[in-house]
This record gives structure tokens, sequence and C-alpha cells, in this order.
């Protein structure tokens, strides 16, 4: 076949439009590279991914029989697979093409005309070096087990499952809280149309709970992931609820009959606002709607001895104080994690007396008070049981700050503006809003931000500085003073108020590094996951098969999350259809005669992909469980290891090329 | 009646005072701020400014030099720092206000009252004996504010006298202020601000006035 | 300071001469958290020294010692091996095996008179793009103030 | 027996003489020694910053230098201007180069040299680490019983170093109050600024800042002002009767070092604390020698 004939590389420099050719002198560097060995053809052009780039470089392999291609554009991570594609489709193996990247390592990154040409020139001569030596391979192909795990039943988990499932997939929820619906379950409308939140989202809940294709486990935690794209093996640990969730029917005669008469525990879906029984239903709309015992109250389990009525009220008798974890494992083709955010804790910001004025509330404790399910029944009320007369709505608490967050939290300000029209609604309190810039990018928000501006709710341009209870004047007294300044009229203002909303900034999950570990991915510097690029691939990450949505990603509102759920949906059914991946063929490979059998490589490699030939003596690499890490290669004594496609002769190559 | 018209035309604003500014220590993150206005609404003195802190910063990165360097601002603040340490965008105000004296200061451009001279003769005193004498501080003061201020500080100079905190005629000095001003002259061999650039000329105040 | 002191940096860039020595420098990064970095770093048009030229493998454990002994042999003035965070790794613990392996070589390196500045391994993970960049910088400050390294090989 | 070198600052010569002095009684008390810096200078305070930066920054290094020479204890500076102006020195010189090597420089005329390696501390600080909660009970002898208390930390040993934690929360004041026996009041205004230069400044200002301290502290029906800086005690303590002329109000309540306070509590006689010696005796402090 005619790569084993002479080497006849062709040589494709990008422009990128002004990306490249702005810093670097293309042309010296084409015209150096037509001066390299093997190179027969060096050309320029404004976007070499584009199609007539591409088609440039499929001519040229025919016309001239080009039997190696090097494209120096941008980073392989983006392009590679595309300009693989290009020099196939034109008849020549994909392995023979190597990209050499000249924009995010050179043009972008240097300030020197000169240097960058130089740089570019010497990273091109090492790619030809390189490329000379590579060999022709096959991909290895593997089937896709058809079925889909999701990580988290908010709003994004839902419709990612509702979507996949709906699609003909098998599909696994693993929730770790006792019920579905994740934070959009605690809130009462949501903005800009004011929409009832449980309206829309029980449906999707209840469908959810009876869909064929759904198994759904609440309450459990995914402990292991094993692996890789369309092959994944998955741990789950379910929690015991202490409750059989087969048996029970929801009826709640248990919840009535417990020894406890009323209740008197946190409620953790009110934060701690409400109170709940030893034995209960997390909320009234909860998906499944099976009751549980929180082994930390119960009388039972925490000291032994208890009358038990509850067990005497279930007709099924569903409970069962013995109940222990269990783990279970499933086997899919790949995951979608949507676990969410958590809110910031103003603790962390003393100086709004968060934890120390009863009055100081969060935007989320903010939400249930407004909730009509919540501890007050939708009306928000101080702690002495009147109504407030004025609220303060406190913008960007921990977030665009170097002491705690320095991003934007995004949905904070309409969650806000949704706050005061609620709070004035049901109290007819003066409300003000303390914001830094306003922020109501989306659709129909700026709107809303009007509406709001002509219902009368106080707007000041300033960030809170501290909230005292000292006064200076009399209207001051027994209130919460904010001290800000109006920055519109340039004055510093004390405005004092009875009820004070924290809007905090959301946060990543606390074990979100421990998420991130188990499924290989990678987080940004504010902890968020990192999708594998922001505008091409928003809802993949580096680690093929495993999809993120929603605001396990970075802040984000109901629309982006469910638009995101939709699109790794999308991702993963794509796979499903397919029903086969192409991986690459960097496996390593034991030259049997060199082999001293001296087993370090069995050791050494992390999936067992290395069996011991005992009567031949030598070590052999089982193709299909090798990932292509090379460090059984790197680590064998007599050099009998190599990696293909990585192979010691194409690195050296690559090494002395650069120098 | 007078009204008058001010405008600011771009010519005459300074361009590079934000530099000048940030090339001092503490004025590196001066681009950061988002004009939140925490500064002006945490500092105990603000309500006293012709200038909160946070339009201090605003119009220095606009160029404001002579309206800045001519305000009182700077020297109302009384550096308790809490600007900076609430400030979000991490911005060494405080430090920021001692750049501001500095080149006024240097430029003589700062508004005619008691608080630079005291500064001023507070550098002297210690240039002279190395420490500070707080009676013969207080009598100075005393006198730049004022017959009366002086007179209504009396009774209080002769309490604390009795109670031996107030020694009148005694100054506090160090043993060799030479070893001292050594290091001082040393010092002034530099310029007396760290990387600041050549100041550059005051442009002057544009209001016209309109009689109707 | 970092981004105080970041334009300083840059203005040594441009004000080397032509004539100013430029030390070589080959690095080895892992394609899923330091290659990351570095196209990171370019996303964020971050400016650091040209010196560093990267050569991109699927893990920091394939890095044979005979990669950085050949290296030098071909003439670079240091090799920069980039990986990601312990417990980060792709492949679960090919770091781990870099980092022994790391510290034999450089040890044996340094017998042959091959200054420890002169091998360096970093964990620098996908959104670190900052610390690549300072590493990459002061890297190259220290190879300068050492000069050129002329090593015949073992 | 722990030693200290001492940075006096000239205000606890003048009119922090009480502090001085209740600091030499209680600390000797504690088996605490005390070394004066040799021929130490002024710390610049904030006047010569405003006027110029790099001579403000080597006066105080002068005498963090001339303390280097002594090898390694730590400085122990009272008046907490003081104490932010060293710190401020030594921060400064830590973040700029530059300016380090000229100060270095100029040091170096004076056969001084600067390596940035002593520590600069606060004596509530010292008392409460070096020493200890448990220690300091012990010796407690005359608890001030029912003796209510204003803890006054003013800005200098909160802000910007923030070495006695989260700047807006401080307790270590309060905990030494209950140490001796006491009962530290709650007041809103524990780091306010309480004037700082502008009572001889802007009058009308700095008074105004102090007015507001003194009437919550009042409503706090509170026995005494506790402060750990002199230009806070002076603030607190001598423009009282000024403010009772300008604003009819009556904001009389006495003030005291917590040194003062202390040596009380273990024992020591008014006058051995230089509690004669202020403005306003505090009444309840029932012990006399």
């Amino acid at each position: 076949m005619s790569e084993s004939e002479k080497p006849r590389i062709g040589v494709y420099v990008c422009d990128c439009g002004l990306n490249i050719l702005g810093v670097v002198d293309v042309p010296a560097v084409i015209q150096y590279a037509s001066t390299l060995d093997n190179v027969v053809v060096s050309r320029e052009y404004k976007y070499m991914c584009s199609d007539p780039g591409q088609d440039i470089i499929k001519k040229d392999i025919k016309d001239l029989k080009l039997n190696r291609v090097i494209v120096a554009s941008c980073t392989p991570s983006l392009h590679e697979r595309t300009f693989r594609t290009t020099v196939s489709t034109a008849g020549l193996n994909q392995f023979l093409f190597h990209m050499v990247n000249i924009r995010e390592a050179v043009s972008w990154v240097t300030t020197d005309k000169k240097k960058a040409t130089e740089k570019a020139k010497t990273l091109i001569k090492a790619g030809v070096m390189r490329v000379t030596l590579q060999e022709a391979l096959e991909p290895k192909t593997e089937p896709v087990i058809p079925e889909v795990l999701v990580i988290g039943g908010g709003i994004a988990g839902i419709h990612a499952s509702l979507s996949v499932a709906s699609a003909g997939a098998k599909l696994h929820l693993v929730e770790r809280e006792p019920s579905i619906g994740g934070n959009m379950a605690r809130f009462d409308k949501t903005f800009p149309t004011l929409d009832c939140a449980s309206c829309i989202l029980t449906p999707k809940m209840t469908t959810l709970r009876v869909h064929p294709n759904i198994k759904l486990y609440s309450y459990s935690e995914v402990v292991g992931v094993e692996g890789y794209v369309g092959n994944f093996e998955v741990t789950i640990e379910k929690k015991p609820r202490y409750v059989n969730e087969d048996l029970c029917i929801g009826c709640l005669k248990c919840v009535e009959a417990c020894v406890y008469k009323d209740a008197r525990f946190p409620n953790a879906f009110d934060l701690g606002l409400a109170k709940r029984k030893p034995i209960y239903i997390p909320f009234p709309q909860a998906v499944p709607m099976r009751v549980l015992i929180d082994p930390n109250d119960c009388l039972k389990i925490k000291l032994g001895k208890c009358k038990m009525t509850c067990v005497e009220s279930c007709e099924k008798d569903a409970i069962d104080f013995d109940m222990k974890p269990e783990r279970l494992t499933v086997k899919v083709g790949s995951i979608i994690v949507t676990t969410g955010f958590k809110p910031f804790d103003p603790r962390r910001k003393p100086q709004y007396g968060y934890g120390v004025y009863p009055n100081v509330y969060t935007a989320l404790e903010a939400e249930r008070l407004l909730s009509p399910t919540g501890p007050t029944e939708g009306t928000p009320l101080l702690q002495d049981g009147t109504m407030p007369k004025s609220v303060g709505i406190i913008h960007c608490i921990g977030s665009r700050d170097e002491n705690t967050n320095v991003y934007c939290s995004k949905v904070c300000c309409m969650y806000s503006l949704k706050l005061a029209h609620l709070v004035k609604e049901r109290t007819g309190a003066e409300v003000y809003n303390f914001y830094i810039d306003m922020r109501t990018a989306g659709k129909g928000y700026e709107e809303f931000y009007k509406k709001l501006l002509e219902e009368g709710v106080k707007f000041v341009r300033g960030r809170v500085a501290e909230l005292t209870t000292a006064p200076l004047s009399n209207a001051e007294r027994g209130k919460l003073i904010l001290r800000v300044e109006d920055t519109l009229a340039g004055y510093v203002r004390r405005i004092p108020v009875d009820m004070v909303i924290l809007s905090v900034g959301l946060e990543p999950q606390n074990d979100a590094q421990e998420l991130r570990r188990m499924l290989n991915l990678s987080c940004g510097k504010d902890g968020f996951l990192i999708e594998l690029h922001p505008k091409l691939a928003p809802v993949s990450t580096a680690t093929d098969g495993i999809y993120i949505a929603g605001a396990c990603q970075g802040p984000k509102d109901i629309p982006d999350t469910v638009a995101q759920a939709g699109a790794a949906a999308a991702e993963a059914l794509a796979l499903v259809h397919k029903g086969m991946v192409e991986i690459e063929p960097y496996a390593a490979v034991t030259n049997e005669d060199l082999c001293s059998g001296c087993q370090i490589c069995v050791g050494l490699c992390p999936y067992y992909a290395i069996e011991y030939d005992a009567e031949k003596k030598v070590s052999r690499v089982k193709d299909v469980m090798c990932k292509g890490c090379g460090v059984c290669v790197a680590a064998c004594p007599s050099g009998a290891m190599d990696q293909k496609h990585f192979r010691d002769a194409f690195v050296t190559a690559e090494v002395a090329g650069v120098i | 009646m007078n009204v008058s018209r001010t405008v600011k035309y771009e010519e005459e604003l300074d361009a590079d005072f934000a530099n000048e500014i940030a090339a001092m220590p503490g004025g590196e993150k001066i681009w950061d701020c988002i004009q939140c206005g925490t500064c002006s609404a945490i500092c105990p003195v603000s309500v006293y400014m012709d200038k909160t802190p946070r339009r201090i910063i605003g119009m220095i990165r606009a160029g404001f030099k002579d309206e800045v360097l001519s305000s009182v601002s700077p020297w109302i603040c009384t550096s308790c720092y809490s600007c900076t340490v609430e400030c979000p965008a991490d911005i060494k105000i405080t430090d920021i206000m001692y750049s501001i004296k500095r080149m006024a200061m240097e430029q003589k451009t700062y508004r005619r009252f008691v608080i630079p001279d005291i500064e001023d003769e507070f550098v002297k005193m210690v240039w002279k004996n190395g420490r500070l004498s707080e009676a013969k501080m207080g009598m100075k003061v005393a006198r730049k504010s004022g017959l009366r201020n002086l007179i209504s500080m009396v009774p209080l100079a002769w309490k604390l006298s009795r109670r031996n905190r107030l020694k009148l005629f005694h100054t506090e000095r160090m043993a060799n202020p030479e070893q001292l001003r050594i290091v001082l002259n040393a010092m002034q061999e530099h310029p007396p601000e760290l990387h600041v650039k050549k100041p550059g000329v005051v442009p002057t105040h544009h209001h016209e006035a309109v009689t109707t | 300071m970092a981004q105080a002191l970041a334009p300083p940096v840059q203005a040594a860039q441009t004000r080397t001469k032509e004539t100013e020595y430029e030390p070589k420098i080959v690095a080895f990064f892992c394609n899923w958290c330091t290659y990351a970095a570095s196209d990171l770093a370019g996303i964020s048009r971050m400016k650091y020294a040209p010196n560093m030229k990267i050569v991109r493998i699927m893990c920091s454990g394939r890095v044979d010692p005979s990669f950085v002994v050949e290296a030098f042999r071909a003439g670079a003035d240091g090799v920069l091996i980039g990986g990601c965070n312990p417990g980060d790794c792709h492949y679960k613990e090919g770091n781990y095996k870099t980092m022994r392996r790391y510290m034999l070589l450089s040890r044996m390196l340094q017998d042959f008179g091959i200054e420890k500045e002169r091998l360096r391994l970093e964990w620098i993970c996908a959104s670190c793009a900052r610390e690549l960049q300072t590493t990459v910088d002061k890297m190259t400050a220290d190879l300068k103030r050492l000069g050129p390294l002329d090593w015949k090989g073992v | 027996m722990k030693s200290y070198l001492y940075y006096p600052g000239c205000s606890l010569k003048g009119m922090g003489g009480p502090y001085e002095q209740s600091l030499f009684s209680t600390f000797r008390k504690l088996d605490l020694k005390l070394t004066e810096i040799p021929d130490w200078n002024c710390c610049g305070a904030t006047a010569y910053l405003s006027v110029n930066g790099n001579m403000a920054i080597a006066l105080a290094a002068r005498n963090l230098a001339i303390a280097e020479k002594d090898g390694g204890r730590d400085i122990v500076a009272p008046c907490s201007g003081c104490f932010l102006s060293l710190n401020k020195a030594k921060a400064s010189l830590k973040e700029y180069p530059e300016l380090r090597a000229k100060v270095v420089d100029a040091l170096g005329r004076a056969n001084l040299q600067y390596a940035g390696t002593s520590k600069v501390r606060h004596p509530l600080e010292v008392l409460m680490n070096d020493v200890g909660p448990e220690a300091l009970k012990k010796l407690v002898t005359k608890p001030l019983k029912d003796l209510r208390v204003v803890p006054y930390y003013g800005c200098a040993i909160l802000r910007p170093y923030e070495v006695l934690g989260d700047s807006h929360t401080p307790t270590v004041l309060e905990e030494l109050i209950r140490i001796t026996g006491a009962t530290p009041v709650d007041y809103p205004y524990k780091g306010r600024c309480c004037g700082g230069m502008l009572t001889s400044g802007v009058q009308a200002v700095g008074l105004r800042l102090a007015e507001i301290l003194l009437e919550a502290a009042k409503k706090t029906e509170a026995d005494v002002i506790v402060t750990t800086c002199p230009l806070c005690h002076y603030n607190l303590e001598c423009y009282q009767d000024h403010l009772r002329k300008s604003t009819g109000k009556d904001l009389d309540i006495p003030v005291m070092y917590f040194t003062q306070m202390l040596g009380l509590a273990m024992g020591l006689g008014e006058r051995e604390v230089g509690v004669d010696r202020l403005l306003r005796r505090p009444m309840t402090v029932g012990v006399t020698a």
C-alpha cells in the first residue's frame, strides 16, 4: 500500500483569519516547510477547517499522491477529528495525519512576532519528523450499552431523563434526596412569567415516576464508576429509608400514628424553617410518595424502645427498622451529570448578620416563606408573627467579591426581582432592592424589571456595606438598618427595614470534587465542572460518554438548565443510536522476542490489561482493555513494550525536532 | 441670579492619572473597581467628604486629576482601613488616599486647611527630634485652628498636665536624632514616591459663568 | 500581586535583544490536564516565553526517562514534565508513577552535572493556565541565569 | 520568664502614660520581661505616610532593623497606631522589592541591616496567646464583679491585617473582660473609628464620631469603656466635657486601658496601674491600694 512507499508529506498552514496570520509570518513558514525532508507541498489558507480548506488537502492527496499530512492550525482538541476525516475521505489512513498547534500554543501566547514565527517553524519541523514515521492504524470499535445514567434529580436531571427515556432508551436516575425535584420544587413562582413552579414541575415528576423506561433510585448515591465510553459500570448505594419502598403506598397513616404527637424536627426541604416527625415525607408533592424514617430522631432506632405505633398503623407492614444500605451495579453506555448547585452560606459575610438577627433570611429561605406549602403558607412573616412593613433585598451576596466568589451568579438579579414582586404582593411592604448592576439579559427579563419599576419597588444602586441595629434616629429604633451609598444620588443612606433577604450566589456542591474525581472530569477555578469546549461542546466533557447539564456546570436559570439538559440527552442518545464507539487505537504492544517476562508492566497497569503467559514467559497486552496511557511502556526495562501512535521512535523524533 | 455650566472636555482630562495612581503601592487593582460604593458606605467619615471614596476612584479612572488632587476627601480619611477590608475588588483604598495626599502635597494642589499643615508640622518635628512631643504638637494645632479653640483646650490641658500626661515644657527626643537623619537623607536621594512618573501639569478648572 | 507583576513579565519579553541567549525547553504535557491548561492559556491570551515547545502525550506516565536524557543530549537546556494533580490522573495513577520516576531521574541527572532546575515536574490542572504561564516564565528565567547546557550525554 | 522587645512610641511617653505604667506592672506580675528598643524613633504614624511614603516606611523600618540586632525577640507595640505602622512597613517591604532595596540601602548608611524577621505584636494578643486565658484566670485575685465593660478595639489592631481574626467579629477583648470577672456588654461600634486625628484636625467631625461611640456606650449602661490604644483613649476620654457643652448630652463615662483592668483584677493597686491618672476613675472598681 502507498503508505509503505517513500514518505510524501503535505504541510497545510492555517491563517485562522488573523488569529494566526496576525502574529505568525505564515508565508515564511510555508517557505520553510517546503524545504523540509519528504515535504512535497506546503500551502497556506485562511480557514483550513472550512470546506474549501479541506478540499485543498483532499485534492493534493489524490493529485500529488501524498501519503502523510500535516495541518498546522489550532489545538488538536478542536479539529483533529475534522482533519482525520478529511484525509480518510481522500483515501489516506487517518493516523498518517498529524496536527501541529500554532494558535493556542503560539500565536495567542506570544507577543514577539519574530519569535512566534520561529516557534511555529520549529513545531512544524518536529511534526514533519514525527509524521514521517507514523504508521497506518485501524481505530478500535466497541459496542455501546443502550442505557443511560443520570446523576441528580433536579429539573435538569428530570428533563434529561424524560428526553432520553421517551426516545426509547433505558434510563437510570439516581437522586440522593428522598424525593426528586431539587431546588425548583422549593420555589413558589418562576421568573419572568410568574407561573407556579410546582404546577410545571410536578407533572414532569409524576410522568417520570411512571415511565416504563425509567428506573428511579431515590435516596441513593453513585459511589463508584468504572469503564469507559459505551461501557460504564456504575455502583449505586441505596440509603435505608427504614420503610420498604415497594410496599409503602404513601397513605401517611404511620406519620399520623407516630408516638411524637407533634412535629418537632427541622425539615430539610424547608431548610429548617418548618418541622416534621421522625417518620415523614419530605414534602406533599414528593416523588416517590414514600415515607422514610430519620434514624437520628426515631426512638426505636435510637434507643431501641418505642411503642412502635407506626408499625401497628401500617396495613402493608412496610416499616423495617433493620434496613441496611444496599449496593447494586448497573451497566450504562453514557452518563449525564446534573448534580446542581449549593447556595452560598452568608455566614461567610458576617457583616450581614445572618444567623445573628432572626429576620435576616437567604433567598432560598424566602422562597419557602413565599410558598403556599411553606412554613408561613405563602405570606412572609417576621419572627413575632407580624407582617413586615419594609423589606430589603441585598443582591450579590458572596458574588462578584474577591473575598468569596469572583464570578457573577447570573440568576440572582432576576430571582431578587421575583422575590421583590411576591413580597410586595403578599405583604404590601415597602421593598428595596440593593444592586451593583442590574443584569436582566434574557427573554422577557428586562420587561419584568420595568414592570417592577412601575410597581413601585424601590431600587438603590449600591452594595450594602453593613447591617446594624444601632439607631441614630427615632425611625431606626428596633429596625435592621442598612448602610449603603446610593451611587446614583451620590449620597450615603441608612435605610431601616423589618426583614432582610440575602440574594446569595450559587456555588458548586460540597462534594463536587469527589464526584469530579470519580468521573474523571475537570473543574474550573470556581469549582464548577468544565465543558469540553465553551462554544462547540458545551455539554460534553474531556471524558468521552460523560455529559453535564445545569448548575453543576455553572450558575444557570431554569430555561438555560432545561435547554442544556435537552442537549445532553441528545448527545447521550446519539451514542445509543450509533450503537458503537471508535476508540483511539493507542494501546500498548509487546515485542515478545524482547520481553524478558519480568512482569513489571503487569503490576503497573491500572486496568489489569496485561496478562502473563507462563509457558511462553512473556507478558501480553489485552488490546480491548488497554486504555493507552503508556505507563507500562515507559517502565519496561527491556524495551519490549511500545505504544501505538506514540511509539518511542515517534516521540523522540518529535523531541529532536523541537530542539 | 447666577447659574453656571460645568462641562469637562476630553482634552482637559489627564488620561495618565489612573496609571500614576495604579503605579503606586496599593493602587494596583484600581481598574477592578465595580463602583459598588461599599467603601463610601462603610466609611465613618464619607458623609463629610466633598467626594465619596467611590467617586474619587471613578474620577481617577476618568482622569479628573485636578479635581481629585484638590479634594478634601483624602484629608478627612482617618485611615481606619474599613474600605480596604470591605472592598469586594480588593482595592487598597486607604493607600490610594495616601497616594493622592502625597501627590497633592508635592504639587501644592491640596485645599489649604489645618490638616495638611498638621501633617507638615509633624514631619518637621520628627525630622528634628526623631520623635513627637504631643504637648508641643497640640499647641501648634490649637493655634492653627484658631484662638477660640486654643482657649477651649486650656482646661483639658491643665487636667492632663496635673496627671502628668501632658508634659508642657518637655521635648520628647531621641538620644541622637542624626542617626535617623542619616537614613532619611539617604531616602531623599530617591524620588519621594516609588515608581511614580513625572506629574503632568495641573489643568485649570473649567466653569463658564452665565448670567441671566 | 500576581496581577501587578504580570505586565513586567511581558515587558521583559519584548525587551529581549536578538543577541540574548534563548534557552530551549522541551515540555512533555499530558493530554488531559496540562495540555488542556496550555489550550486555556491560549484562549485566555496569556503571554508566556516562547522558549517552551510542547510534545503532547496521553499521560505523563508515558514519559520514558530515555526521552528526557535524549532531549538533553540533543541540546535541550531544560525539560518540563506536566501532569494532572495527584488523584486527578485520567488513567487513575499514572502521575504517581511519573513522580517516582522523576525523583530518581532528577537525582541521576544531577550526578551527571545537570542542575536540578533543568528538569521540572509540575502538576498543572486543566484550569491552571495562570500556573502554566508562571511556570514557563520562571523556568525560562532560571535557565537564562544558568546559561546553556553543553552536555555530550552519558 | 518570657521576654520581649518593647516599642513604646511617642504616645506612651506622653498622653498614654497610664497605659505604659499598667503595661509594665501587669507584665511584671505575669513575669514577662520588656526591653525598650534602644534609641527608637517615631513610627511615622499616618501623618508621615501622607507626606512621603518611602520615608515613612524607612522611619518604621529603622526600628525593626534595630530590633533585629537583638536577635529573635518579638516586638511588643502597645499603641495600635505604632502596631499598624510597623506592620505596614514590614508588609510593604515584603511586597515591593524596589522599595525594599532603597530602604535597605538607606539603613545600611547607618550600619543597620533589615531582613524582615522580627515579629510586631500587640500586648492584647500577647496576653491571650502567650500567657493564655487559663494562666490569666489563675492570677485573677480580685475579680471585678458586676463591672459592666464596653469592649472597644478601635481600628488599627483589627484592620487591615486582621491579626485577631475576622475584623467584623473579634472576641478576644470580651474574653479578657470575662477573665477579669467583669461582664462585656454588647457594643455595636467595637471596631468603629474613634475619630483619629480628626478630633484635632476637623474637630466638628472628630467629636461627632466620638459622640456616636460614647452615646452608644452610655445606652449599654456600662460602667467603663476599655480601650487598646492611646489615641482612642484620648478621643473617648478627653472630649466628654466638650461634648456636654456642644450637644447638651450627658456622655460622661470612665475610659481605661485593658492593661489597667487586668492589673486591678490581678490585685494591683490603682496607683500601680495608673487609674489615678485617668480623668474619670471607674467608680465601681472597688479596690484601692
